[in-house]
């Protein structure tokens, strides 16, 4: 568990330096906690000096062999070491860094959680529980780097760096599933003693390039190395963090890690070192003319992953033994040369090389151990630096490099080194020597003691390793080089003198080249501006970013443009195609063996007035009145066919439905527009036509397959149980209310919705109807003709009855509860036709919503009564009493079902009509109210109170 | 103006509407097809329970001055009319030269304002010799016919009025 | 004797459902339409009534009266919208 | 003993609804309370189903008590309890987001709510193919309510695009339902994959159509390729709350997809078998990458997260396209995590959007938002778990999902797509955070600019706390993976094997000619 | 027979399909309805063509048509119906809101 | 007795066919539209009148009992036909139909 805690400590009490508004605080917190981590990771050093491993395991999803589990090894405690170290060191630095008017709470909140994240990738046991480290590294890093968010270049930096980490982090994750597929465990000892069968396995190639590509990303190698520059937005103690012993060597990390298992095959070595070697130069270079001292390091400090890389590629275990070394070395020298750098902007107001001139004088501290971090960082005897460097250089011309190689890696080496004298001195001397400078924002003076003590402690700590090397940092690297080598690590004695050798030479030449570069660097200067606009990484990301972004946006607008008609026609498309590709494909005859059945003219008649009625509708849609005629004539013979084919029920159903449907689309034809304009163009008219020929072709197809194959149906069980056990004749009515009585209860469920959904369109909603019919003619005035009037008022009771009837034989004759509420509804919808809203809504002052809702509950009721006699919901029961006189008759449960059917589709239809009615009833009273129609109105008024009177 | 009778003279609260309940029984056992008590019992439930729902859809009701009246009406009078009514139109319908149809409209100036039985009137006109009735003048003084073969229009005038319109008028007193 | 005044009737009310149909499609006015539409539907009353009597089946009469109330209402209404414009005010 | 709860789901949202219809003229509040009290009473049951269901057989429930290729049954297996579950929370959340003032934007929005949980309830419960449809009607007429609840140019555009397509795609789902009835002459679906496997070759053609067509259909409503452009309109200009619950109407799509394929035309359906096979992948590959697109190439939040469900849903059928039992459990360890922080998106979209004067959702710099502290927190984490970065739930899916697919055909497309669309949809997200909560303008500039459309609306604490709610899953997931995965696979094994299913359905003796596939378990 | 209910059918749906790729809300609404017709048919016709044997169980009847399809299509047309009724309100609510009757909204008739 | 129940349904039922298509031959062949108004309302009225009649002799001597449920439909259609025709008739003439169908039937149908 205390392995666990010591990633987990900074990670869970990331939030509480954010809890205080103290400046103390927020920093002595942070500080506490990093510091307990690190005491946690000290109590681990007895075990890692003396070899052993210690893990600690706890499942966590086992399906995806993600287990919680950590190690420290050697290598893992060095990374440790370095991040919990330097960590402290920045949280006492920021302290006296970050401004008064900047969230210190939020800073140490986002510094303690990019720590737990980093000490989490190098103390994981699981891959996965690495990877995910690893991203979250990412994501605090962004939020690190964007800090400064009102500064463009700190977004685009934090962006730049989440987008090229984070993507780089999904490969890795594809490289990982893969290596742990491979090796058949996610667990690190597993996958470490996996060498051969990962390296024989034909998917090692792909697996290795995807976790390089996380490596390279992460430590800013070649061609990803331009988001690190960018990402110099940061405030200084972020860099300072970043960018020497954490998230860049994050990358370095997981290579060593990956050298036993990965390591030693040609795949490895020439993407490894070349891509190292590529960096190391090519960073080396860029930092040579870098203006802003940040800029210059970060160069400088991907040109060092470039080495460490190139190390690491070359993978011989002195090679190894080096890298560690320079991981180590570079943290030190590096964080430290960060921080300075930010002392001086933070005294002086720029980091600007060009500006800054002759701080030695004004910052004689800062001076000195500028000096001690450009010596190590260009690898002068007595600095820590050297000493790697120069094991590098030895490597390089090592037995690992054999032909082609042999020859460009030492060249490049030496180059790069050279490269890196020169810039180290122009960092030394173009800021702290010559003339003073004169106009800079501030006077610059050395800083407080707080905020000169970090760097101090690690120049010091450059120092004592560059010149008692094996007594500072000997046991570390040891340990470390050991974890990642095992039984191949050689016998390493670090020592300031190795005497004269090849490395020693080329350590000379580097040096003595650098200071003749340097003093010739304005030629260079020159050249180097012709480059720069073709290596601009950061312009080819924006425009990779916004290209793609474009690219989306493009794609979208092209396939989704807003246009029913094509979604339409994607969709019957898509049906006809899926339809008709099972008849394509195979060779069964689409008729069955049934034999047809004569056909006789009658049936021959309406199945043409049909078809006909059908082709007028789409002839005269222009027309819409017209349309709505010959849809209802089509409607019409539906019914007839339904009855002629045996079902009375869905013939009284069609015949009511579609009435009440063509009244719904007058309604809104008085509204919409008379006519459709044609605006069609021939080819979609034709395509259109084209498609339509398709569907109905099919669809007849389909309806001759059926019709013509013999099936074998459960409807046996209901023509047997609809008596005995449903209680009712009438089948189909039977299994409306009791065998799918739950599919009926949906339906009115639907119906009452729609009521719902059209009260809410149209609440409130006004529209002024046309105030000429599409002639040009204007309205009749008589609004409620006499005749009609008269006629409908006896008609409303002989309906209702007729109603009650078709209601109360449902069950064993046609009829049923929705067919007699369509009646019901229809005829009282008849007396608003005839006599208006203001006479008739008093008359029938029930709220419809009220009627349909009590429908539903009556139905539900009903349905919940089976409940107490423990049966299923909407079990029905029905019962033959026998009164005197009236004899038997029968009382089933499925009637009060159907009673909640006939109050839903009432309450409904009437609630859709009245509300769609409404919708222009002002407008129409005001514009045509005639002499005639206001003392019709009066007379209906004066009937109303009447009457109101008589039923109170 | 018409009298409208606010609150019919035989009813009550509870029977509204006597003669429409009869009619109500009459109609459901027709509806039904069988007569039992059972039905005639359901029946009278019902014809009691619409009226009371509808009677504020018809407050004002026609009362019958003459049943028997209104009886040989509609069962002598009309029923042949319509009959010979339909032999003649058919003929008409079937004439080979149909341009010698002689269509028009004509006017009936009307003795009542009664809705209902203008109402009557033109349903019964229309269903009888050749005429349909077209409109009600917005004043109710006149209603407009169309004769599909109208060889005198003050003889087919008289004949609608002193047929159809004098016996309504006497049934419905008014 | 059945057997032959049901096709006849059949024959007759078919020959009278195709020339409604013609002055459906003909027109030319509106209202013929209408009026045609109103013909097909009380001709059709006529076919279910036929049909009980020729399947000797009591079912077809609901359907007849429906047709009859939903028939007239619909003539109804569409002869105010072409009136009013506006059906239910 | 029969379990009522099972029709819980069903009867007490209906039940509710139709309360609150009584009492739609009382005052808000009230309509509040009951439409909340019923979505916490729905969790509740849900949540029970789901303990019963995790050790517990496939339950059914016979409505009428009429047994079962006869009436209607209702089945819980995990799948479904699951799918309650997801259904009934994200549904809390979204009310109770909506009783914050999205309510009072139109007429009976708390009963069409309810109504909507009753449709979705019913197409996860029900085990009857046309009751299915009732359902899906159910669900989708009050989910047209929904979506134009509030009104506006917009929306009742895109609403009236998303409601004439399903009306087309009601219609076909009846021809396919009417083809499989006239075939094999039932409609309950275990009974429907027994009779299929038995079903003569000359009637294949004809039973490949009608699950070809009702595919096309189901692909409408999980808006597959090239059927989902009705979407990123309809869900990016309703109201959030709406959209937010919309979040889980896709996956009642996705859940049928599943249940159909893997029961009535599962590899042992006979002429039926594998039938989606050939189809389901590449169509869900290429939405998957058209959804990707949308993605990068939206300008506004919402329209983002709207494409995200695309996204969603293409991964989703991605994985369960490869019709093997390890990846179905994949997917179904991803399906909770995709909804509830699509949801959750959706909540924070119109959060950001409210209080940003002149560009609302908008990927437009504008005046910072309030509380810019706690908001751009949630947003980081909705960010954080979808673009499937650690140590949110989306990682953890998107590995299961990665692993679960190795070996399949599919894989490296699968692989290819869904490591690189989280690569595009971070950046989308990474831009659209940056653009919200780092890239401001001064507050005092918009105050005088020509250009306000509307005040910002102050965002009050109880707001923030239902995207909050949603997002505190993901976590959850995380700790709780382990459990979750484990049921995932149980549930994956009830969907892939149609035996457990048929059995519970019709009893032991009618799945007999199917074979045991994993030995007689 | 089977031929002629067969055409019917598929008319009404080429119908319908064209009307509903119209770009107006009522001739889309008139293809829906067609449609609904033509599939409410169609799901009728799943019980295949049965002359005079209507579902009402009588002791003179033997055989009886498939009376499930029958209970089908009963739903499928009241819900149908309530479709219908939503998309004909709807076509209004965005007749206001757009001020067009154009499915997706457009003000002008583009040239054809 | 049988034959002459027969006779008298088959009499009512050609009868009434007979002016059912002769109200139909009415509209059809008629020259303006308030004259093909008198068939349909008159002829096709009486033609179904006739057979409603026919259906109630048949049943009640066929059937299970006396049926005079067909008399309903009857009554009915002579209650509404006139008031269709009369609305008929009145729409016509507010859309200034008139007696000679050349004058102004022209631009009814700007469609056809
Ligand atoms: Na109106
Ligand atoms: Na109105």
């Amino acid at each position: 568990m205390t392995l666990a805690l010591i990633p987990l400590l900074p990670l869970l009490g990331a939030f509480i330096p954010c809890l205080f508004q103290n400046r103390h605080l927020n920093a002595a917190s942070a500080g506490l906690i990093a510091g307990f981590s690190l005491t946690l990771l000290l109590l681990q050093a007895s075990f890692v000096f003396t070899g052993d491993l210690p893990v600690y395991t706890r499942n966590w999803i086992p399906a995806i062999g993600l287990t919680f589990s950590f190690r420290v090894s050697g290598f893992g405690f060095l990374f440790a070491l370095l991040v919990l170290g330097i960590g402290m060191l920045i949280i006492f630095y920021a302290r006296y860094y970050i401004a008064k008017e900047d969230p210190m709470g939020r800073f140490y909140t986002y510094l303690l959680l990019f720590m737990g994240s980093m000490l989490g990738i190098v103390l994981s046991e699981n891959l996965i529980l690495l990877m995910v480290f690893w991203e979250l590294t990412s994501i605090s890093s962004f939020l690190l780097i964007g800090f400064w968010r009102h500064r463009a270049d700190a977004r685009q930096g934090a962006f730049m760096a989440l987008v090229v980490t984070g993507g780089g982090g999904f490969a890795m994750l594809a490289g990982f599933l893969l290596l742990g597929h491979i090796a058949g465990s996610f667990e690190l000892t597993d996958i470490l003693a996996a060498k051969q069968i990962v390296q024989a396995h034909p998917l090692y190639p792909l697996t290795l390039i995807l976790i390089l590509a996380g490596a390279f990303t992460k430590s800013a190698q070649f061609p990803f190395q331009f988001w690190l520059p960018h990402a110099m937005a940061a405030p200084t103690p972020v860099s300072a963090f970043l960018h020497s012993a954490t998230m860049v060597k994050a990358g370095v990390f997981l290579l060593a890690l990956m050298v036993p298992v990965l390591g030693g095959t040609a795949w490895w070595f020439y993407t490894v070192s070349l891509t190292g070697l590529v960096t190391l130069m090519f960073a080396a270079y860029m930092a040579l003319f870098k203006d802003d001292l940040k800029a210059l390091l970060a160069y400088s400090t991907v040109s060092h992953l470039g080495l460490i890389t190139l190390l690491l590629g070359i993978g011989t275990p002195m090679a190894v033994v080096a890298a560690v070394f320079h991981i180590f070395n570079h943290a030190a020298f590096k964080a430290g040369l960060f921080m300075l750098a930010g002392i001086i902007d933070h005294e002086t107001g720029t980091r600007d090389i060009r500006i800054l001139s002759g701080l030695k004088k004004s910052m004689p501290v800062t001076a000195v151990m500028t000096l001690i971090g450009c010596g190590g960082m260009a690898g002068v005897p007595l600095f820590n630096g050297f000493l790697s460097k120069e094991m590098f250089l030895a490597e390089t011309l090592g037995p690992g490099l054999t032909g082609v190689m042999a020859w460009i890696v030492p060249l490049g080496a030496v180059l790069s080194a050279v490269f890196a004298v020169a810039y180290s001195i122009r960092m030394l001397v173009g800021v702290f020597w010559g003339h003073p400078a004169q106009d800079l924002p501030r006077s610059p003076h050395d800083p407080p003691a707080g905020m000169i003590l970090s760097p101090g402690f690690l120049m010091a700590v450059c120092v004592l390793v560059g010149i008692f090397p094996s007594f500072f940092a000997g046991p570390l690297v040891h340990a470390g080089a050991e974890a990642i080598l095992g039984p191949d690590m050689p016998h390493v004695h670090l020592a300031v003198w190795h005497g004269f050798n090849m490395a020693l030479l080329l350590s000379m030449i580097a040096l003595a080249g650098g200071v003749l570069f340097f003093g010739q660097r304005q030629h260079l200067f020159d050249a180097h501006e012709w480059c720069l606009r073709y290596l601009d990484g950061k312009a080819l990301f924006e425009s990779l970013v916004s290209g793609l972004i474009q690219a989306g946006a493009r794609i979208i607008r092209f396939l989704e443009n807003g246009s029913l008609q094509r979604y339409l026609f994607w969709l019957i498309s898509a049906t006809l195609v899926l339809g008709g590709l099972p008849f394509a494909v195979s060779r069964t005859p689409l008729l069955g063996p049934l034999p047809l059945t004569p056909l006789d003219p009658v049936t021959l008649v309406m199945g043409l007035i049909l078809i006909i009625g059908a082709m007028a509708t789409v002839k005269t849609h222009r027309n819409r009145i017209l349309a709505i005629i010959m849809l209802s004539t089509v409607g019409l013979v539906v019914a007839l066919a339904f009855t002629r084919f045996s079902a009375p029920d869905l013939a009284l159903t069609q015949i009511s439905v579609e009435v009440v449907t063509i009244i719904l689309l007058m309604m809104a034809l008085h509204l919409l527009p008379f006519t459709t304009p044609k605006e069609s163009s021939k080819t979609r008219k034709w395509r259109d036509g084209f498609l339509s020929v398709l569907a109905g072709g099919g669809a007849a197809a389909l309806a001759m397959a059926i019709l013509t194959r013999p099936y074998d149906t459960i409807s046996d069980f209901f023509l047997a149980e609809s008596v005995p056990g449903g209680g009712g004749t009438n089948v189909v009515n039977v299994i409306l209310v009791d065998f799918r009585g739950f599919d009926t209860m949906g339906e009115i469920t639907v119906l009452a919705i729609a009521g719902l959904i059209v009260y809410a369109l149209l609440h409130g909603y006004e529209r002024k109807a046309p105030a000429t019919d599409e002639m040009g003619r204007p309205w009749t005035k008589d609004r409620f003709p006499m005749i009609l009037v008269y006629i409908t008022r006896p008609l409303l009771p002989l309906a209702l009855l007729f109603s009650a009837y078709i209601f109360l034989r449902g069950h064993n004759d046609p009829g049923g509860g929705f067919i007699a509420g369509l009646i019901t509804a229809t005829v009282l919808t008849l007396q608003y036709i005839a006599s208006g809203i203001v006479w008739t809504r008093p008359r029938l002052h029930y709220d419809n919503h009220i009627i349909m809702a009590l429908g539903l509950i009556l139905a539900l009721g009903t349905g919940l009564t089976s409940w107490a006699l423990n049966y299923p919901f909407l079990t029905s029961t029905y019962e033959y009493v026998r009164l005197p006189l009236i004899g038997k008759f029968e009382i089933a449960s499925a009637m009060a079902f159907d009673l909640g059917v006939f109050l839903v589709v009432v309450g409904s239809v009437m609630l859709m009509l009245i509300k769609l009615g409404a919708i222009n009833s002002q407008d129409a009273r005001t514009v045509s109210l005639s002499a005639r129609a206001e003392e019709h109105m009066e007379n209906n008024f004066l009937n109303e109170t009447s009457s109101e009177k008589e039923i109170h | 103006m018409p009298t409208y009778r606010k609150s019919p003279v035989p009813g009550n609260r509870w029977l509204p509407h006597p003669l429409m309940s009869l009619v109500l029984i009459v109609v459901w056992l027709f509806l039904v097809n069988t007569v039992t008590f059972a039905h005639l019992f359901l029946g009278t439930l019902l014809s009691i329970a619409i009226p009371w729902f509808t009677n504020r859809f018809w407050p004002e009701r026609p009362k019958v001055a003459k049943p028997f009246l209104l009886f040989r009406f509609f069962f002598i009078t009309f029923v042949t009319d319509v009959i010979v009514a339909n032999l003649t139109v058919v003929r008409l319908f079937l004439l080979p030269d149909i341009s010698r149809l002689r269509p028009r409209f004509i006017e009936i100036p009307l003795d009542t304002e009664d809705p209902m039985v203008i109402t009557i009137l033109a349903s019964v006109i229309s269903l009888t010799p050749g005429t349909v009735s077209a409109e009600v003048s917005d004043d109710r003084q006149t209603l407009i016919v169309h004769g599909l073969d109208v060889a005198d229009e003050i003889l087919a005038v008289q004949t609608i009025k002193t047929r159809y319109e004098a016996p309504l008028k006497e049934i419905f007193s008014c | 004797m059945l057997t032959i005044a049901i096709p006849i009737a059949f024959a007759l009310l078919t020959a009278a459902q195709l020339l409604n149909l013609y002055r459906l499609l003909k027109g030319p006015t509106l209202l013929d339409r209408i009026l045609a539409l109103d013909t097909i539907y009380i001709d059709a009353i006529a076919m279910f009534i036929l049909m009980g009597i020729h399947f000797d089946a009591t079912v077809y009469f609901e359907a007849a009266l429906i047709i009859a109330v939903m028939g007239f209402i619909s003539t109804v209404a569409t002869s105010k919208f072409l009136m009013r414009g506006d059906i239910l005010e | 003993m029969i379990n009522h709860l099972i029709v819980g789901p069903l009867l007490l949202p209906l039940f509710m609804g139709t309360i609150i219809v009584l009492n739609a003229n009382q005052p808000i509040f009230r309509l509040r309370i009951l439409g909340l009290s019923s979505c916490l009473a729905i969790l509740v049951i849900t949540l029970v189903l789901l303990f019963q269901s995790v050790n517990g057989p496939i339950q059914t429930y016979v409505l009428g008590d009429w047994p079962a290729p006869f009436g209607i049954v209702m089945v819980v297996d995990r799948l479904s309890a699951m799918m309650l579950c997801i259904t009934a929370f994200l549904a809390l959340a979204s009310l109770a987001y909506a009783a914050r003032g999205t309510d009072l934007q139109g007429k009976n929005f708390h009963a069409l709510f309810q109504f909507q949980l009753l449709g979705i309830n019913g197409a996860f419960l029900t085990g009857d193919i046309f009751n299915l449809f009732v359902f899906f009607e159910i669900m989708l007429l009050s989910s047209y309510g929904l979506v134009l609840h509030g009104g506006g140019k917009l929306r009742t555009r895109a609403g009236m695009h998303y409601v004439l397509l399903n009306l087309v795609g009601s219609s076909i789902f009846l021809v396919g339902v009417g083809i499989l009835y006239s075939v094999l002459g039932t409609l309950n679906m275990a009974d429907l994959a027994v009779r299929m496997a038995q079903a003569p070759a000359e009637n294949a053609a004809l039973l490949k159509a009608a699950g070809l067509i009702l595919f096309a259909v189901f692909a409408l409503k999980a808006a597959l390729l090239p059927l989902c452009f009705w979407l990123p309109a309809a869900y990016g200009f309703t109201s959030a709350p709406v959209a937010a619950l919309f979040a889980v109407m896709t996956k009642v799509g996705v859940y049928v997809i599943l249940r159909v394929y893997c029961l009535i035309f599962s590899d042992f359906a006979g002429v039926g078998a594998g039938l989606l096979n050939p189809w389901l992948l590449p169509a869900a590959l290429i939405t998957l990458a058209v959804g990707v697109a949308g993605v990068a190439g939206s300008r506004d939040l919402k329209r983002i997260t709207a494409w995200l469900v695309i996204v969603s849903v293409g991964t989703l059928l991605a994985v369960i396209g490869t019709f093997e039992r390890n990846a179905i459990a994949a997917a179904i360890v991803y399906l909770p995590h995709t909804t509830f922080m699509t949801g959750a998106l959706f909540l924070l979209a119109d959060l950001i959007g409210r209080q940003r004067p002149k560009a609302g959702s908008g990927l437009v710099p504008d005046r910072p938002v309030e509380r810019p502290v706690l908001l751009g927190l949630l947003f980081l984490f909705a960010a954080v778990a979808i673009g499937g970065l650690p140590p949110l739930s989306g990682f953890f899916a998107k590995v299961t999902m990665l692993m679960m697919v190795q070996g399949s055909a599919g894989a490296p497309w699968i692989w290819g797509l869904v490591l690189g669309g989280g690569l595009l949809t971070l950046v989308a997200l990474g831009r659209a955070g940056i653009i919200f909560f780092w890239k401001l303008l001064p507050a005092d500039d918009s105050e005088t600019g020509p250009e306000i459309c509307r005040a910002p609306v102050p965002v009050h604490m109880p707001a923030d706390l239902f995207p909050a709610a949603l997002l505190c899953t993901s976590p959850l997931l995380v700790v709780f993976g382990g459990p979750i995965t484990e049921f995932a696979f149980a549930a994956a094994d009830h969907v892939i094997n149609p035996v457990h299913y048929i059995e519970a359905v019709l009893g032991p003796d009618r799945s007999l000619p199917l074979l045991y596939p994993f030995g007689g378990e | 027979m089977e031929w002629l209910v067969s055409a019917c059918f598929g008319i009404m749906i080429a119908c319908g399909v064209y009307l509903v790729l119209r770009a107006r809300t009522f001739p889309v609404i008139l293809g829906l309805t067609l449609m609904g017709y033509a599939v409410n048919l169609f799901l009728f016709l799943t019980g295949r063509l049965h002359t005079n044997l209507p579902a009402i169980i009588s002791e003179n009847q033997a055989r009886y048509t498939d009376p499930l399809p029958q209970g089908l299509v009963l739903t499928a047309i009241v819900i149908g119906f309530a479709m219908i009724a939503f998309v004909v309100v709807l076509s209004l609510k965005a007749l206001g809101e757009l001020d067009t009757d154009h499915v997706d909204g457009k003000q002008e008739a583009p040239p054809s | 007795m049988i034959f002459m129940i027969e006779l008298l349904v088959s009499f009512f039922l050609v009868v009434g066919a007979f002016f059912a298509m002769a109200g139909s031959i009415g509209s059809y062949r008629l020259p303006d539209f308030f004259s093909r108004l008198h068939g349909p309302t008159k002829s096709t009225t009486l033609g179904v009148g006739g057979m409603a009649i026919a259906s109630a002799i048949y049943f009640s001597f066929y059937g299970e009992g006396i049926s005079f449920h067909e008399v309903l439909i009857t009554l009915f259609l002579f209650i509404t036909a006139p008031v269709s025709a009369h609305f008929l008739a009145k729409a016509a003439r507010h859309q200034g139909l008139h007696q000679n169908p050349t004058e102004s039937e022209s631009p009814q149908n700007p469609a056809d």
